[in-house]
């Protein structure tokens, strides 16, 4: 699949004229996802972008790449069908936190717990942008919207343990304003095997402007912004003075002065148990307070279409190539003369 | 033995007759499935023509010995090509009192009952719902009945084979085929050979239901009790390799064929649903053949994920039944608004909502036709028959390749799950159904347009994932002519929604003339599409038969419609349209055309008969 | 000014006109919508009838300046009573180059375009695709252009009041609107009005807005350039007290009105979309009505707790569009099986696939009518105009109610969005719709039947969970007729299948006629339904204005037809059937009535114009 | 709600014919909840079971009580409506794992977030078994059924993970056969306010027979069953002589005799985090070895028709009910006489 062919971010744009309002998040993610793909090294004829509908979802439009422009919900079902047909292909796929959490939400889960080679880009502002500003699956209790103007009474998913939840393979955080950490958090998910969520906290300045100010304001980021690198420390803070543990499955945020360094978390997103990552995953219910970003969890399993090409080989290797002639004469045969 | 009744001389001791029709009834728990379809392949190796309707209870177990509980298979041999399953059975096997309760009143005018006496008890009659034993109080009076301990005779029969007790009651279902084989002289071996064969692994079993079938041979053999046997002579079939064939089993061979007729490979997305599931469990069996299965979470995922399969160049393939058929058509109406290939297979049941799952219907007419949101037309094509299902998947697959169009092919419980005897098609005629993938650009500048159709068919190019240069994105809303860009433009929307409404009207320039099988004369017309091809079609031999003149089409396209359909309807003074369902091919052909048919409608879960439509059609030719 | 053209005398300061339509274009960014309904509220408020027709870009926000970024709002205002936006507007004020270029060719001849000067930079002509500056060209020499720096005169109206820069300019639209109410001599008071309570608690938002708007009123008495004004008298409107109403929202008050009516809690179950969303952000806001809104995961759940909530004995609604309605018909089906009352509404959209999602089309009626798997026939009502919407809500949910059925409500985007003048009814002529509950046993024994219907109507009881003794299930599954039973039995089936068929049949004797607004002696009869009312009575207004006779059926209810209508339209030589699809209530007539009716189809995402129907009517005529 | 009425198991019995397979679990289930519902004490009246299709999903016609036999995985959607609208009812949802976690998954996973006050009884028998044996999502990987002769390429999901996933405030598990035990979390479900998930393993002695007899063999259950018991020790086996430990997010089997009592996890189904609870749910992956049963988690939040009831409550208090007549006219009128 990967080619000598070597890009620049240009040759990921198409002749469309972005419509996204100025200053959307969205413009950000467009461009470390041209510049990842022009550095991942996959040929642009190989690559695939299935959407649904939403403002994120107008993505594949952009990308100089294959496309789809789906309907509400279903692109992770779209995606699987053409990842399980052809697994040469780079498939991924852009949703909204509508789109992928509130009518795809089951295409979601099960793509992800058969393992099927899609990269999923949840692009999470907290609210469905396209209808013009009403609450989603991921608005915080109490958020006064169009459809909940005495404030939302539903309580959130929390995207990350709901893909634990889900037996992902692949879970990560990242946000819309730093883009090297995207760039990182794409490389990763793209060289993962399998399927991999990606959770982007993306603003939405019309809608739901500043929803993510807690990680990305210059005063507050330093407080909130929890880094997870695998093998390191869970430890953050202006000067690294905080700290995660995680005691009997919970994880609670600590002074590092208090308890000891070495006492603090080391994560390990490859751990055989989904259990360190979710707890992780529970310190922070959205973008209010120190919350993780970073790969949660990133782990092996055979991928669904490898095991179904198998299966084919197998058949093949035992019953020889399909006769077809021989089929329908297999249920018994007489002959009329 | 409809059709030709020889039976009442009781001299003879093998007798003559042309067609006979038996239905095996008995527990869910009996295996009449079973014992019905080891009954239809002998006779189909000794060369009758046949039809077979298995009717099952719905999708619960019901509890053992109950009227909910009976399960039947009726099968119907005949020297001569037959096209029903018949409309009475001559003889019914029934191995309890529910079987007969339920089943008697379907029975041919002094039939043969065979009753398996054993179950007759207290605990049984009771659960049946008779309060005196009908064996003794006169009722059957008006039929032959035959009584025969099978349990005590099965068991007998198996001493000292190692099998007895609960075990040894297992292989009475093959005890009754063993007395009907000998019945109708069927041969031994085929259902020998099954055995041998289906238990190879379990020689207990094996040798019990060998054991059983022969004492039931031998039993008719022996005894004083059964003076008649029948024989059906082989019937004059088109010479050819035959075998015995449900509908669903070859709809799902004419999916491979289909993908090896356009060489692709094929991906077929499906939620298990009755009456289609059993497509799935067939292709599933396959994989040497390249073909991918997938299991969807529901029905939306699947056709979904055929969807993304024919994007990505394969030939992308659903099925479900009619609830799974409204959830699909979302995204069908995005398959046609992107302009994909995509076939759509709803193996139709009772309805509305889950209605009668197990029983049959023709009521997604309408929906297949309508179902989607704006306009939005596609094809849709019926198979007619159990063996006809292989063809019509074909041609619904070359539609929609050719046609870059979903299409939905219409099938049915009755064809899904009946059985007929398919002469074995030579696989080299199968039709090129193959397309080219586009390669190269075809626009200005080398660029590529999505969009420039094919000015014959008006499809538009399919370039898929890997190619190199045409990279190019599609969806769902409007799109601008030839460049597939979106546009909110008036004009184009309007332009747009005539070429699409264009492309599927055109293909009736590319499907053969409906056949008019018409008398010199005829007045009537019956016109009939899907699963009632047979019933008409021997309802109408019969009016023939009585010297009267009729004119039959059935329709294989019901959308477009053949060009000459409006014509031929035009000719005739009064048009017939029977359909399991309130008249919804009669809807269509009335808008269509403004022709004044008359409906026949039924809707009962089941087929309708020759009979019947020998009898309308006596009425209106009056 | 169409309709009575009188603006071409240049003496008079003032001048009396019949009819004008405006359109104010901008960009999304510019505030159109709010414009042009400001000066919609002026003249309603000052007694004008009036229709508006509003038009943004589709869902994703354009590029600043692009003609996709255009949005425009016509409002047509009037002395007498009218129905439509207006076929062509007479003035056109144009915020920037691309409004210009997307809106210039509906101009009338010689119409008056207001222009933003300040946007006809370099920047803005060529994101607009103009390579020459039309303001020098000299391609607007046939319409006479008025040219105002609307953004330095905004900005310096501005100076002073501590709002600036890019800030000022957020209130140029209520400069155009200022300048609009001169020149049209509408009424200050209910703008400045609007604007002190809105920015009530943004006090320099409320004082730019205020200066802007007067500096444009002011603009118009002081300068030289504007020779004219025109007045437009109050229309002598039935007596009454008028409200300005869109749609959704007289629907979503019709939602509200029919619980009070029918004594029952509201319980509104949605997923937002295009262009019903505001149907729940208006329920959203009336908690205190006890209203209950459910913004669900998804249309299948929207519509599974409405049809909960109907089984709980609430009052169930669900509203979408085309691709949510697709979605929820199997569930719809589900309500049908179950006979439980429940109100969809389908505010239909630009299809197929997501298609125009803000533009309006009358292309979901078949699939309302046939869009279900089986046989499922249910009611099928009609709004035809923002006002409307009000009473046909009242009266689907009246149907549901009494007939124990699910029942689709059709709206458009059109109807939806577009406001007009709304004389509010007398609350006390509601209708009672209320039914009364089962409360005690109907069958032997103190037994309850769920489905022992009532002889009239055909209804079965409804008995909530809260009811002592009348604890019962039903469920998806063919019932038995009078207990409710599960049932499998063939004649059951066909019963149950005609009875819920012949339920909704018999509505047809429960609803008025069609009433025929004939000339004496017509020979063609136009027939419409939903929102092409309004431009299809004009259009005949403009024919028999010429002398014409011409007859005119408007259809409330689609399922059943009133029971004249076959009657009705066999009595005319030809029968016209405009519609915003390929021809779709044309093939129910058609199939019905066997009525050779001729389509008028229109497929562009716009309404109709009084202007096209009356060419084709005058075709017609011939 | 809870009445004088008394009443006993025959009470909530119909005059249908259980139609289920001789010796299949749900008939078990069926007595269980008729037992539990006859002590519950509710009125008769007051009772709602709401099911979607499938052998489970017959459950409400053999309940004497009000019901709705659904449509295929929408039966929380219903019971949502029906809960929402009538909050005084008592609103059970019964389901098997494909209606729930296959076709329902997304209204399961809105339904649990959201804390309507609906008890899901989630019947897995690892089978669909009223379309007569396909795998499911709960089927174990490798699997031979009639869809996957070859043997199941999905990876399945677990109930209990994934409802923790979805937010739900109360999650168990219980075994068919365990009669006493399906009373005790029936009884516990009942009495939290909000959604409870219960799964149930079911044995489908027709398509899946014996899936669960490491939990419920004379032989292998006292190895293999782990009693989840808030408050208490997680120890299990026949000498109570294994235990279990959460370290760092990770829950484990160890000998109680190695590591020492104090060691071993005490069960909190009231914990803050759900990361314990998830912790313990990734002990097992289906009933193939030691499994926890008993109530996972069980969490106070907020009750959605409550607080929805509640802004009624507000709103009327606020602006008085609901006046039609100033509702149409708030707009803005003018009079033409
Ligand atoms: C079947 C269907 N239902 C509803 C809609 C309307 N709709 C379009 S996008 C959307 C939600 C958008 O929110 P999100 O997925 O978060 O994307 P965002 O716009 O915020 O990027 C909705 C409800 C639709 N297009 N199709
Ligand atoms: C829309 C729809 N799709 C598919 C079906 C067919 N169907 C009925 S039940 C079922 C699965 C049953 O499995 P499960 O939910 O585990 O219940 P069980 O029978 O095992 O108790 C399926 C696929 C249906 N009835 N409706
Ligand atoms: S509405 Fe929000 S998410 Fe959508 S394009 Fe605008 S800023 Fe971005
Ligand atoms: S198929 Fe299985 S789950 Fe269904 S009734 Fe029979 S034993 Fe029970
Ligand atoms: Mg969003
Ligand atoms: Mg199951």
């Amino acid at each position: 699949m990967t080619t000598e062919a070597r890009y620049t971010r240009q040759d990921f744009q198409t002749d469309q004229e972005v419509r996204w309002c100025p200053g959307c998040g969205d413009y950000t993610i467009l461009a470390s996802v041209q510049n990842f793909m022009a550095e991942m090294g996959v040929d642009r004829k190989d690559i695939v972008f299935v959407s649904g509908i939403g403002c994120a979802a107008r993505f594949p439009y952009y990308m100089n790449a294959y496309g789809m422009h789906g309907i509400h919900g279903r692109a992770p079902a779209i995606a699987s069908g053409l990842a399980v047909a052809r697994p040469e292909l780079s498939v991924w796929v852009v949703s909204g936190d509508g789109d992928a959490m509130s009518i795809g939400g089951n295409h979601l889960i099960h793509s992800l717990r058969r393992n099927i080679n899609i990269k999923i880009l949840l692009f999470n502002n907290q609210i469905y942008g396209l209808t013009k500003g009403q609450y989603s699956p991921t608005s915080e209790t109490g958020k006064r919207t169009k459809s909940s103007p005495m404030g939302s009474i539903d309580f959130p998913f929390n995207p990350v343990s709901l893909a634990l939840g889900a037996e992902a393979t692949f879970v990560a955080r990242t946000i819309d304003m730093d883009r090297a950490h995207t760039t990182e958090i794409l490389n990763q998910a793209y060289r993962h095997r399998g399927s991999a969520l990606i959770e982007i906290y993306q603003n939405c300045n019309v809608f739901n402007d500043k929803a993510f100010i807690q990680l990305t304001g210059r005063e507050e980021r330093d407080q909130n912004r929890i880094n997870l690198v695998h093998g390191e420390k869970v430890v953050f803070g202006p000067n690294r003075e905080r700290g995660v543990v995680i005691e009997g499955g919970t994880a609670r945020i600590v002074e590092v002065a208090d308890i000891g360094i070495d006492a603090i978390h080391v994560h390990d997103a490859t751990a055989p148990s989904a259990g360190p990552a979710y707890a992780l995953s529970r310190l922070s219910h959205g973008p209010f307070g120190p919350t993780p970003v970073g790969v949660f969890r990133s782990v092996d399993r055979p991928v669904y279409e490898e095991t179904l090409q198998q299966q084919i080989h197998d058949a093949q290797a035992k019953k020889g190539p399909g006769d077809l002639g021989a089929l329908i004469a297999s249920a018994g045969t007489w002959v009329v003369k | 033995m409809s059709e030709a009744p020889t039976i009442d001389n009781p001299e003879h001791e093998t007798e003559q007759v042309h067609t006979v029709a038996i239905r095996f009834a008995g527990d869910s728990g009996d295996g009449m499935q079973l014992a019905g379809a080891r009954f239809t392949d002998a006779s189909a190796i000794f060369g009758n023509d046949l039809s077979t309707f298995p009717n099952f209870p719905a999708e619960i177990r019901a509890p053992a010995g109950t009227l909910p509980g009976v399960s039947s298979f009726q099968v119907h041999i005949a020297d001569r090509d037959i096209l029903t399953p018949g409309d009475q059975p001559d003889v019914l096997v029934a191995m309890n009192p529910a079987a007969l309760k339920a089943n008697l009143s379907d029975l041919a005018p002094a039939g043969i009952i065979v009753i398996n006496t054993d179950a007759f008890d207290e605990r049984n009659l009771t659960r049946a719902g008779y309060e005196v034993n009908p064996l003794d109080d006169g009722s059957l009076d008006a039929y032959r009945v035959l009584k025969v301990p099978m349990e005590e005779l099965t068991k007998t029969a198996l001493e000292g084979s190692g099998v007895k007790g609960r075990d040894a009651l297992r292989s009475k279902n093959f005890f009754a085929v063993g007395l009907m084989t000998w019945m109708f002289q069927r041969p031994l071996e085929p259902t020998l050979e099954w055995i041998a064969d289906k238990f190879a692994a379990e020689p207990l079993v094996k040798a019990a239901n060998e054991l059983a079938f022969r004492a039931g041979f031998n039993l008719g053999e022996t005894t004083e009790m059964f003076r008649h046997t029948y024989r059906v002579q082989p019937a004059p079939l088109p010479p050819g390799t035959y075998t015995n064939v449900t509908g669903n089993q070859a709809l799902a061979w004419g999916i491979i064929a289909a993908g090896q007729a356009a060489r692709l490979p094929v991906f077929y997305a499906s939620y298990p649903i009755t009456p289609a599931s059993d497509i799935l469990h067939e292709l599933a069996r396959h994989r040497n053949f390249g073909v991918r299965t997938f299991q969807a979470e529901d029905e939306i995922a699947a056709v979904g994920a055929a969807l993304g399969a024919a994007f990505a160049g394969h030939l992308g393939v659903t099925a479900t039944s009619g609830p799974g058929l409204a959830l699909k058509s979302e995204t069908i109406s995005l398959a046609l608004m992107t302009e994909l290939p995509l076939l759509i297979i709803d193996v139709q049941r009772g309805g509305p909502s889950t209605g009668l799952p197990t029983k049959t219907e023709q009521a997604d007419l309408l929906m297949a036709m309508y179902g989607r949101h704006g306009e939005s037309p596609l094809p849709i094509v019926s198979a007619s028959s159990p063996s006809d299902a292989f063809e019509a998947t074909v041609e619904a697959a070359r539609i929609a390749l050719k046609y870059m169009t979903p299409v939905i092919l219409l099938s049915d419980g009755y064809i899904g799950t009946s059985a007929e005897p398919w002469r074995l098609p030579d696989l080299n005629d199968l039709p090129d159904i193959s397309v080219p993938f586009a390669i190269g650009a075809n626009g200005p500048d080398a660029t590529f347009l999505p969009y420039l159709r094919d000015s014959r068919t008006l499809a538009r190019p399919w370039a898929v994932p890997g190619t190199p240069g045409l990279e190019h994105r599609i969806g769902g809303l409007e799109k601008e002519d030839v460049t597939g860009n979106i546009s909110y433009s008036p004009d184009n929307h309007e332009r747009m929604t005539l070429l699409r409404e264009s492309k599927i009207a055109g293909i009736a320039a590319d499907i053969p003339d409906a056949e008019v099988d018409a008398d010199e004369g005829a007045e009537v017309l019956v016109l009939g599409w899907g699963s009632s091809y047979g019933a008409i079609l021997a309802g109408v031999r019969r009016v023939r038969g009585r010297g009267l003149k009729v004119a039959r089409i059935h329709l294989r396209h019901l959308n477009p419609f053949p060009q000459n359909l409006g014509n031929a309807l035009s000719r005739y003074r009064k048009v017939l349209v029977p359909e399991l369902n309130r008249g919804q091919l009669w809807r269509l052909v009335r808008a269509e055309y403004l022709v004044d048919a008359v409906r026949y409608a039924k809707v009962q879960g089941q087929p309708f008969k020759a009979g019947e439509i020998e009898a309308k059609l006596m009425e209106m030719i009056g």
